[in-house]
């Protein structure tokens, strides 16, 4: 239980950002800058933020999409950096991805059964058809499809049929942990319900652990252990679920939560919204990068970048407030 | 303000002809947001494009149905609504764009990247209001202003791809709202945007609407955005609209099972957080029922009638109607209110 | 934008320099020499010939010779076919005369092609659209060694419009830009209905439907830039290549044009006309490729200047 | 259990191409016209090259359907033997440039970076080309009687003739050369088109997700790149083979392409242009089935790309 299955150390991921030929200048674009946090067997983690923040580009470190500039990488206790050749390739069969789109993540000519088949394939798992087809046809019993839909095309499923396929797919090397990016972001709202329990039940089963990156804190409340906030390319705020959405410690946090539109009809809501948009990874603001937007900003904060602190054994903020200090005042709320 | 009874637009594909919306009522009031909710597929945008004659010509078209909006004075010297339907091209042009504005889901692809803000917003208060030049553009300076953008002098030079998502679709509402239309429709106007800037677009038109007396239909999948804008709420699936009402009563005591199942099953900030109640199977197609209630197979009160006969409209006084076969419905008809 | 020019321009001389470097030795290598297909030269005036013209040296020093005249005097050297006149001086005449022709046709094609395209485009699938392809088809089907002629038929030989050749007055031309712009115009028709298409489907000529704004204006202001993109990165190669292509219609026509010594140079292996040709044509291309990227960057905000 | 429902998106595509009545008409023309092309010559009374120097040109009869050339050779059957050369410098240049663009361009897409830059620079730089003095050129450098390549030349293609010596085969070497000519010129297209599919292609999730899941490079390129590419790259190579049927004419006309007394459409129409007004029917036959073909593969092309729309696929959006 308490056995760290993928530890991410200090990940960073710059892209170069060149501005033409005879300009020697080079900038880099920060889209993950010094991230770190654990997750255990069998647990999930949640990883929240604006679109931009870099929480995509660091499940695409994780799987190997994209490569780290710096930082290390732990899963099952080996250093990812050091693996090569099928060494890799065996650790890489530990953690499968769900992506956010289920339609452009499916080949738009392969029918589904070859779809959930190809990792099998890929890994030669199987030496014979007739095995191969049976572990396809767990598969699509286990996600909620029926076999008859093996011939398909994705163009012919529905969208949820589409991500239980992108799920299946993720599960037929029973991997170890899955990094879901925003599985449900893109499916209709009776569906996506359907989905989230499906991902609940497939961990109780085959005892999982999830990276679930979400955009939407409702949807990380109903799936996740631990939750990571994310704002442009770093950590502002770690939590256990329940702390985080009692006792949110970073106003960014907080702005994300009142940002969430409670079902329930509420007319007089007093809580502003956030001003402004997310500012370029590439040209970040000086000191805490949410200083811009942030309505309780003090001089420090334009200045001095926060470090990432321990508030308790299990929650970290980086903030140089503290919630009693940033809760009192409202500095710009009145010039919006 | 706008009436609109019974509306029905078919699509012709090659598995027949689809009933994308199919007889849907509802009246939207000086002032009022009537929220229309639906998941993707079940005719919402397609009503939306069918009140102002929008839908592509050669596979869909309306077959039936009156779009009314009532004249520009109110009260005034006995004018009578005008019938989209039955009005001309030009007519309809007229309308467009300066009695009824339209927003759309995705501010990056509804704006033309070709030309600058400033040429397309100008080019509304040129068509309809005759402005150009100088004054046109401080018209739409003030009104990119009044949206919230900051520096609207040199915004107007900007091109949509140089602007943030948030920052463009505060450009399609600047735009909607420049000839002062008397019905704003907003087809998903937030959902391609990040949370925090859907809550600022959300309060933007909040703050105009109730600035105005404009009447908004806003189109959405979200019942969070719904909670938090609607008057009154229309819920549509395949193609119809099963329930309607204030949105008070559609939150506090929904009556059809589908608005019911789709209220539990939302994942909430607060409360136990245990397995999500959830609406077994898929929304169908619209207009893919013949007969019956098209939500029977995903129904978990489902009765033998509703395979087989059309379910009936349960009505109330205040504007709140059911179309649902349940008899606890309509037994309670006319208690409420 | 100064600097996307100034690079191009940079780029330039060593992608000529490459082809001209190629061709200089392809055109030497190949066999047979300028001289052979005169009657039969008795070998001591072959080789005085050969002389003269630097032909008997090293082929690297030729080359070097070459390229030097090339960079330093901008001379081409001599023209073997025609004695006594410079390839500097043979292009300098027929030039213009190609340019003339292929500029008059361009418009000809823009003028007939656009239109017919966007007709085609939006009434998509209609009459209108079947019609307007159909002649689009018929344009680019019929070649125009036979196109000539037929013209030639009817407008000059039966209705005596237009004379049947030379290139004098506004009257010569009329046959040869008809000739030499409609198979282009076609071309264009087809680019411009295929990139219409495309844009008429975006969600940003719903706004402007829902605008309230007129279909015709919907077209101009709004569809048509991007439209014709795609007709835009056809112009480059396009343009050089009814500079080239014109050379059917100047034979038939016989307009002293530059097209036939496209084919003459190489045939008669005249070393300094093939590298003159080869200039004009790469050169052309690449200035045309330039303009074109400054056109598409300028209908195409979006578009950044610098490859 | 795999093929519970066999709706391939091939079929599919298939069954669009049916209903799309230009092209099926289209087809069955170039159907008609290739077996004519294949027949006519070997049933004919006459041979192409058979001349009648006492009958001269005729007009179409019930001896000669379409008549007789200058040299009064029947011109149904030059016109069906032209198809042939026509035909076939089509298709096979046609092939020729798919084989190498599609290499070409795939390589180029898949390794991106420094490598893709520079193959492409080089496509740049023979897009700078005259392509006639090219073509001239490389004509006289392989096929030219005398010169070393065309030794080379003769000893390959003498595997399929009797005696590569005879001069009597000179014609037929230079088509053959015609063809890999026009396919070398036109690879250029193709490979960029290639490139931009492949390049496009490689971003896409679903190629990410093959990636994720350890799928090897040759089964990324073999299952995913090449299948989803193909659909544009076969719709470009069915608009290729007019336009090198065109080029082949063009060359023809410069008396550079088919030589007498072979034929091909080009080199017949080219010829009876020069007399149409007393003679009409030597240009108007083999003009009109050149433009037939043209047309033909034009709708075919047209067709194909209708029915391999991602946009018309499928019902969902």
């Amino acid at each position: 239980m308490s056995r760290a299955l993928l530890e991410v150390k200090d990940l960073s991921v710059h892209f170069p950002v060149r501005r033409g030929w005879f300009e020697r200048e080079q900038r880099w674009l920060r889209a993950v800058d010094g991230v770190s946090f654990t997750i255990q067997e069998g647990r999930t983690l949640g990883l929240v933020g604006e679109s931009g923040c870099g929480k995509s580009t660091t499940a695409r470190a994780i799987v190997g999409l994209n490569t780290p500039t710096a930082g290390e990488i732990h899963f099952a206790g080996k250093r990812m950096a050091d693996l090569d050749g099928p060494a890799l390739r065996e650790a890489r069969r530990g953690m499968q991805m769900v992506f956010q789109d289920p339609y452009s993540s499916l080949d738009p000519r392969m029918m589904l059964g070859d779809i959930i088949a190809e990792p099998l394939r890929a890994h030669r798992v199987y030496r014979s058809r007739t095995e191969e087809r049976k572990r396809v046809a767990v598969l699509m019993d286990q996600v909620g499809l029926a076999t008859s839909m093996s011939g398909r095309y994705p163009h012919e499923l529905s969208g949820g049929q589409r991500q239980r396929a992108g799920i299946a797919r993720a599960l037929a090397l029973k991997p170890r942990l899955v990094i879901a990016d925003e599985p449900v972001s893109a499916l209709d709202m009776s569906i996506r319900a359907q989905i989230i329990n499906l991902l609940g039940e497939l961990q109780d089963e085959l005892s999982i652990a999830y990276l679930f990156i979400a955009h939407d804190l409702a949807v990380v409340r109903h799936t996740c252990d631990e939750v990571v906030v994310m704002y442009l390319g770093r950590i502002v705020e770690r939590a256990p679920r329940e702390r985080l959405f009692t006792a949110a410690e970073h106003p960014y946090t907080q702005a994300l939560l009142d940002a969430v539109l409670p079902p329930r009809p509420m007319r007089d809501r007093r809580s502003l919204p956030l001003l402004g948009d997310v500012p370029s990874p590439v040209d970040p603001p000086s000191g805490c990068a949410f200083h811009p937007r942030c309505a309780h900003a003090v001089e420090e904060c334009r200045v001095e970048t926060p470090g990432l602190e321990a508030r308790s054994h299990d929650h970290e903020v980086a903030c140089h407030l503290t919630p009693d200090e940033w809760r009192g005042s409202d500095r710009r709320g009145a010039d919006a | 303000m706008l009436d609109v009874r019974n509306l029905k637009t078919y699509f012709s594909t090659d598995e027949g002809e689809v009933r994308a919306v199919d007889g849907v009522s509802f009246a939207i009031a000086r002032g009022e947001i009537l929220c229309l909710v639906g998941e993707s597929g079940c005719g919402k945008s397609v009503t939306a494009m069918s009140l102002l004659g929008l839908v592509p010509s050669p596979p869909g078209r309306v077959v039936a149905g009156e779009v009314l909006l009532a004249p520009e004075q109110e009260g005034g010297d006995g004018a009578s609504a005008l019938d989209l339907r039955k009005a001309s091209e030009s007519e309809l042009r007229q309308v467009r764009g300066r009695r009824i504005a339209m927003i759309f889901q995705d501010p990056m692809t509804s704006l033309n990247p070709y030309l600058t803000v400033g040429v397309q917003l100008t080019e509304v208060l040129e068509v309809h209001m005759r402005m150009r030049g100088e004054p046109a553009r401080e018209r739409a300076a003030q009104m990119l202003t009044s949206v919230g953008i900051s520096d609207a002098e040199q915004r107007l030079n900007d091109y949509p791809h140089e602007m943030s998502g948030g920052i463009r679709q505060r450009v399609m509402i600047a735009m909607a709202l420049l000839c002062e239309p008397d019905v704003l429709i907003a087809d998903e106007p937030t959902t391609a945007l990040d949370v925090t800037i859907q809550a600022q677009i959300l309060a933007l038109i909040r703050q105009l609407q109730e600035g105005t007396g404009l009447g908004v239909l806003l189109i959405t999948h979200d019942l969070g955005v719904v909670a938090n804008m609607a008057d009154r709420v229309a819920v549509m699936y395949a193609g119809r609209i099963v329930e309607q009402g204030p949105v008070e009563a559609i939150f506090d005591d929904p009556k059809h099972p589908y608005t019911a199942g789709l209220l539990r099953s939302l994942p909430q900030l607060s409360g136990p957080c245990e397995t999500l109640p959830v609406i077994p199977g898929l929304p169908p197609p619209a207009g893919s029922t013949e007969r019956g209630c098209s939500f029977a197979p995903r129904c978990d009160r489902v009765m033998d009638r509703c395979w087989q006969q059309d379910p009936p409209t349960v009505r109330w006084g205040s504007g709140r109607h059911v179309v649902c076969h349940l008899d606890d419905i309509a037994t309670e008809d006319g208690e409420r209110r | 934008m100064s600097r996307f020019v100034l690079r191009r321009v940079l780029g330039l001389v060593p992608t000529l320099w490459l082809v001209v470097t190629l061709v200089f030795f392809l055109v030497r290598l190949a066999p047979g020499g300028p001289f052979d297909a005169e009657r039969a030269v008795p070998p001591e005036v072959m080789a005085a010939l050969e002389a003269k013209y630097n032909l008997d040296a090293p082929l690297l020093v030729q080359y070097r010779d070459f390229l030097a005249d090339l960079v330093f005097r901008a001379d081409l050297g001599p023209c073997f076919k025609y004695p006594g006149r410079s390839v500097r001086e043979i292009i300098a005449l027929s030039l213009p005369v190609s340019m003339q022709l292929g500029c008059l046709a361009m418009v000809l094609a823009l003028l007939v092609g656009v239109p017919l395209g966007v007709v085609g485009a939006v009434r998509h699938n209609r009459a209108a659209d079947t019609i307007a392809m159909s002649v689009a088809m018929v344009g680019i089907s019929v070649p125009r060694f036979v196109l000539a002629p037929i013209l030639i038929l009817v407008f000059s030989l039966t209705l005596y419009w237009f004379p049947v050749a030379l290139w004098e007055s506004p009257r010569h031309m009329v046959l040869p830009v008809i000739c030499a712009g409609l198979p282009t115009a076609a071309y264009i028709a087809r680019l411009t209905r295929g990139g219409m298409l495309e844009v008429i489907r975006a969600d940003f000529i719903r706004t402007a439907r829902a605008k309230g704004l007129s279909e015709w204006r919907i077209i101009w202001r709004h569809a048509l830039r991007g439209g014709l993109l795609p007709v835009v990165s056809f112009l480059g190669p396009g343009f050089s290549g009814l500079l080239v292509g014109s050379l059917v219609v100047e034979t038939i026509f016989n307009i002293p044009g530059m097209g036939r010594y496209f084919v003459e140079a190489a045939l008669n292996r005249d070393y300094g006309l093939v590298m003159g040709v080869t200039l004009v044509y790469g050169s052309l291309l690449m200035v045309l490729n330039t303009a074109v990227d400054l056109a598409y960057a300028w209908l195409d905000p979006r578009v950044k200047l610098d490859g | 259990m795999a093929e519970v429902q066999d709706n391939s998106l091939r079929r599919d595509a298939w069954r669009r191409l049916k209903r799309n009545r230009a092209a099926v008409v289209s087809g069955c023309i170039l159907a008609v016209l290739t077996l004519c092309c294949v027949l006519v010559p070997e049933l004919s009374r006459w041979r192409y090259d058979e001349a009648n120097l006492a009958l001269g040109p005729t007009s179409p009869s019930w001896g000669h359907w379409m008549g007789t050339d200058y040299l009064g050779r029947d011109l149904m059957t030059r016109v069906f033997f032209g198809g042939r050369i026509s035909l076939a410098v089509g298709v096979v240049a046609t092939m020729v440039s798919f084989v190498i663009g599609v290499i070409y361009g795939g390589v180029a897409g898949y390794f991106g970076g420094r490598i893709d830059n520079l193959m492409m620079r080089l496509v740049d730089v023979m897009y700078t080309f005259p392509f006639l003095i090219l073509v001239i050129l490389l004509m006289v450098f392989f096929a030219g009687k005398d010169g070393a390549p065309y030794g080379v030349w003769v000893s390959v293609l003498g595997v399929f003739v009797a005696d590569p010596k005879d001069p009597a085969y000179f014609p037929v070497f230079q088509i053959v050369f015609v063809f890999a000519a026009l396919g070398a010129i036109s690879w250029l297209t193709m490979a960029r088109i290639v490139r931009g599919q492949v390049l496009t292609l490689r971003e896409q999730p679903f190629v990410e997700a093959a990636r994720t899941m350890g799928v090897s490079h040759t089964g990324i390129i073999f299952r995913h790149l090449l299948p989803n590419a193909l659909g544009p790259i076969i719709v470009y190579a069915t608009l290729t083979v007019p336009q090198v049927m065109l080029t082949e004419a063009f060359l023809s006309f410069l008396g550079l392409g088919t030589q007498e007394p072979l034929a091909s459409w080009g080199l017949l129409a080219s010829g009876g242009a020069e007399m149409m007004d007393i003679y009409p029917w030597i240009l108007v036959f083999p003009a009109v089935m050149l433009a037939a073909t043209l047309f033909c593969f034009n709708f075919l092309g047209d067709g194909l790309r209708d029915a391999l729309d991602p946009q018309i696929r499928g019902g969902q959006r």
